[in-house]
């Protein structure tokens, strides 16, 4: 049996000062080269799910395991995000830098390579994406759809072993979704998309899991609905 | 620095809060109401982003920026401290309503100072605004540390070396203001140039 | 959690039932005859009304001392100075300093100051919702526009906190780990300036929404405050009490 | 021929500093009764189409003909939000008194009636969409679908006689969203809809304008698809 990527095992999650947990003895694996689809219902926990993995939040009860290794400290964390690229679900929160390239070697900086390396990892990446010509592009003024793919950029500059993007797709317009695809589709490595929109999700996973509170069933993708 | 309550002197708190009054009198009258909601808006955002807890060495010094705030928002800058400081009087119980106008001052006036002084420069090209943005936050802090020695003094002969002390701890953070504000400037100036023509002068 | 929360205004107590207005007039004039006390006797009276306050409006003791605890760090610091630096009659000795008498009375003096006024403003104005106390302060007659901008500010204080937690996260979440140096420095500041730069686009939006709206230059306030038996009762009560204190504080000398 | 409820005649507009305008001699009505969808890729200029309508922008050519009145002075704008209601994107940006009773009193206040009207407009108006127990709510606490509502409410509480709404859904989860369908189908004035959600146009809307530069063609709605 391979080793899953990922694997929450009997996790218990509560918001403080919330009523009720959104994970009660959850369990979820991640197994290698797998592309995955989440969906649920809103507020089912997917993007809780997501945070729990990158250590953004922490669960009361349960085992987070990552590459074989439980991960629980925040400096085992680090090393986790230094191989799970997350995009968030709004582009706006995750860039912050004036222009296009800093933001992208914002990660490999910050990884320790040198300035030099940084931008030579940031030009590459964005050249993959078909951003070239970006870079010294003001990431505030982008438009809806160049930022989702520059946040793209801004996390594959970290080469990550393993991807989740939590509702790629949000406000873009067609052509961009399109874009998005070819893009998914050329990666090699496992990911994991959150999304509500069906046919995205038909071109790019072959397995959707569904989220409840206390499990997560897999199930394959059938086109015209999500099995079930 | 906030200085706490009970410290100075009664003729220094009343000295102070009339001070912060004329000071707020004057902002609020550059500022007419069409103004309240973008002044208030931007000061939300000062608040916020005076949260920020900046490492040196083992400690940690969270921003204060209000060279920065004197730039952006000229005079309007005084009621909006005044609100900060009350708000976090407020919510964290830091400082309070008698040390309220003292500790205005001391935030404000450097504020106010900071605009008149390098407003000027920083419509220049680039190693002058730079410069000037620096020595914003430098001397916005220079300023407050010596506001506070000088109210810590005028309470009496006791806290001199309190005061020189109080000085000395703001150094490091007139060089770590110094060198936010001026990223924070070449970022505005890249991202929204209009934001540094000052909203309300 | 967020930082930014108001502990103390919620809670079905006496106090957070009186109005806001009698809170804060006494809050005031609590504040104030406490600044300018120079007498323990006072000092002594003022905490125990501030006590008792405190205890009517059931804060908890845990909240409030560890609140207490996070505000004195100017005592502390205070602490660690007046005492050896204050003329007088030499108490103890620290190393080659030390510490006076009448040094270590002063600061004493000062840290109950300081705390018997902490301690009257949790219990008599965070026990009331920032927005209800903006709206006392209009009625009380404070400057239009300095209410309105409390308001606002206090409006989207929030709106920003969550975009600073998401930011922030953004940025944990790409490996950045606060140390000295430039890189820090700069990733900070980028940060602070993105806020920035978003509430000058968000007030331009807010703007248009409240043209849109029909502003034209005039705030209405619909908020009316209904003063009862019991807060002329709190009031009167309080007003006594503090009158007391002036007199122990006048007096004080000769009592002694 | 009816007079079209709103009309803008060959517009010109540039956004100060852009390279190119987003409009060019651009041409669009709306009927009365109309009920009527946006859809456009992004940043093909639908926000900024309602901008121009209710005059937070003002065009560099053409006119701008609203009620058959031909609108071009701040003065003549004001009479005009009186009767076109614009529910922004974003919630946050419409939500900004301290209760959500003073937000929704804001506009009739505004409009010369008394605090006593107006905050009996204000109630009937949350009454009708089914928020009544949130008067004395604070604005910030609300959940993002309440705050939806709200901003619905605020700009309903105007008395519009067209409503205009830029991207009502983002955001919302199905429950929220399903809510504001109903909603929608109950109000008896014309609508103006920006959306890029197929499924909530299908639901509302009739007809769906495409918007481009110089042009805005008007086509049924078809379910499965925008057509085109
Ligand atoms: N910061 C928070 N504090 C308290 N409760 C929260 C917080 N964030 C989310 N929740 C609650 O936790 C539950 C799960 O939220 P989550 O955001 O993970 O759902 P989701 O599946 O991502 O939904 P969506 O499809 O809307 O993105 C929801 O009921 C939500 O209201
Ligand atoms: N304040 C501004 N200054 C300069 N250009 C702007 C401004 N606002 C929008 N633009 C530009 O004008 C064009 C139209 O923008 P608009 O926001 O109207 O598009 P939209 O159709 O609403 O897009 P979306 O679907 O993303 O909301 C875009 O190219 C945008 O970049
Ligand atoms: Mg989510
Ligand atoms: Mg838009």
């Amino acid at each position: 049996m391979t080793e899953p990527l990922i694997e929450l095992r009997d996790i218990t999650f509560t918001y403080p000062g919330a009523a009720r947990p959104v994970f009660q003895d959850f369990n979820f694996q991640l197994l290698p080269g797998k592309h995955l689809g989440l969906v649920g219902p809103n507020g089912s926990g997917k993007t809780t799910m997501l945070h729990l993995i990158m250590g953004l939040l922490r669960p009361q009860a349960g085992k987070v395991v990552i590459f074989g290794r439980e991960v629980s400290k925040e400096r085992n964390f680090v090393e986790v995000r230094r191989q799970v690229g997350l995009l968030f679900q709004n582009a706006d929160d995750q860039l912050f830098c004036p222009t296009v390239l800093e933001d992208v070697a914002f990660g490999p900086l910050n990884q320790g390579k040198s300035p030099a390396e940084a931008v030579g990892i940031a030009r590459m990446t964005m050249l993959q994406l078909g951003l070239e010509g970006f870079e010294d592009r003001v990431t505030y003024k982008l438009s809806g759809g160049e930022k989702k793919l520059v946040s793209l950029a801004t996390v594959l500059a970290m080469q990550p072993k393993i991807l989740l993007l939590d509702e790629p797709t949000t406000g873009l317009d067609d052509q961009t979704r399109r874009r998005l695809i070819r893009i998914l589709k050329d990666l090699e490595i496992s990911y994991l998309i959150v999304s509500h929109e069906h046919e995205f999700l038909e071109h790019t996973v072959k397995e959707c899991c569904h989220v409840h509170s206390t499990f997560c069933e897999t199930l394959p993708i059938t086109p015209g609905g999500v099995g079930l | 620095m906030h200085i706490s309550e009970g410290v100075l002197s009664p003729a220094v708190l009343a000295g102070g809060a009339g001070l912060a009054v004329l000071g707020t009198a004057m902002g609020l009258k550059k500022m007419d109401y069409e103004a309240i909601p973008r002044v208030a808006i931007l000061s939300a955002a000062f608040f916020v982003a005076s949260l920020i807890h900046v490492p040196v060495g083992p400690v940690g010094l969270h921003l204060v920026l209000n060279g920065l705030m004197g730039l952006l928002l000229g005079w309007a800058a005084v009621p909006a401290i005044l609100i900060a400081l009350f708000l976090q009087a407020l919510l964290f119980q830091f400082g309070g309503l008698t040390v309220l106008g003292a500790n205005t001052v001391i935030m404000a006036l450097p504020a106010v100072v900071c605009f008149y002084l390098f407003r000027p420069l920083l419509r220049r090209p680039n190693p002058a605004s730079a410069i000037g943005a620096f020595a914003c936050g430098f001397t916005a802090i220079l300023l407050s540390g010596l506001l506070v020695a000088a109210f810590l003094m005028g309470t009496g002969q006791a806290f001199v070396k309190v005061a020189q002390l109080a000085v000395l701890a703001h150094i490091p953070v007139m060089f770590i203001e110094g060198v936010i504000t001026l990223f924070i400037f070449l970022f505005l100036k890249k991202v929204r140039p209009e934001m540094l023509e000052g909203i309300y002068a | 959690m967020s930082p930014i929360q108001e502990p103390f205004s919620e809670g079905g107590s006496l106090l957070h039932r009186l109005d806001p207005r009698g809170k804060v007039v006494v809050a005031a004039l609590f504040s104030v005859l406490m600044a300018v006390a120079t007498s323990f006797v006072t000092l002594l009276g003022g905490l125990a009304l501030a006590l008792i306050w405190l205890a009517l409006g059931r804060l908890g003791l845990k909240k409030a001392l560890g609140r207490l605890l996070l505000v004195n760090s100017f005592i502390v610091f205070l602490w660690f100075v007046l005492p050896f630096t204050y003329p007088g009659e030499s108490l103890v000795k620290v190393g080659p300093l030390t510490a006076s008498r009448e040094g270590i009375a002063f600061t004493g003096l000062i840290t109950l100051k300081s705390n018997t006024i902490i301690i009257g403003l949790m219990a008599l104005v965070a026990t009331a919702p920032v927005v209800t106390l903006g709206q006392a302060m209009h009625s009380l007659r404070l400057p239009d526009k300095l209410c309105h901008l409390l308001l606002f500010t206090y409006r989207y204080l929030h709106v920003f906190e969550l975009e600073y937690q998401r930011l922030s996260q953004a940025m944990k979440i790409r490996g950045f780990q606060p140390r000295t140096n430039i890189h820090t420095y700069r990733s900070y500041a980028y940060l602070a300036a993105m806020l920035l730069v978003r509430s000058y686009d968000r007030a331009d939006r807010v703007f248009q929404a409240m043209v849109c709206r029909g502003f034209h230059g005039v705030f209405y306030s619909l908020k009316t405050f209904s003063w009862q038996r019991r807060d002329s009762v709190f009031l009167a009560v309080s007003l006594l009490t503090l009158a007391l204190c002036l007199y122990m504080e006048i007096e004080g000398a000769n009592l002694l």
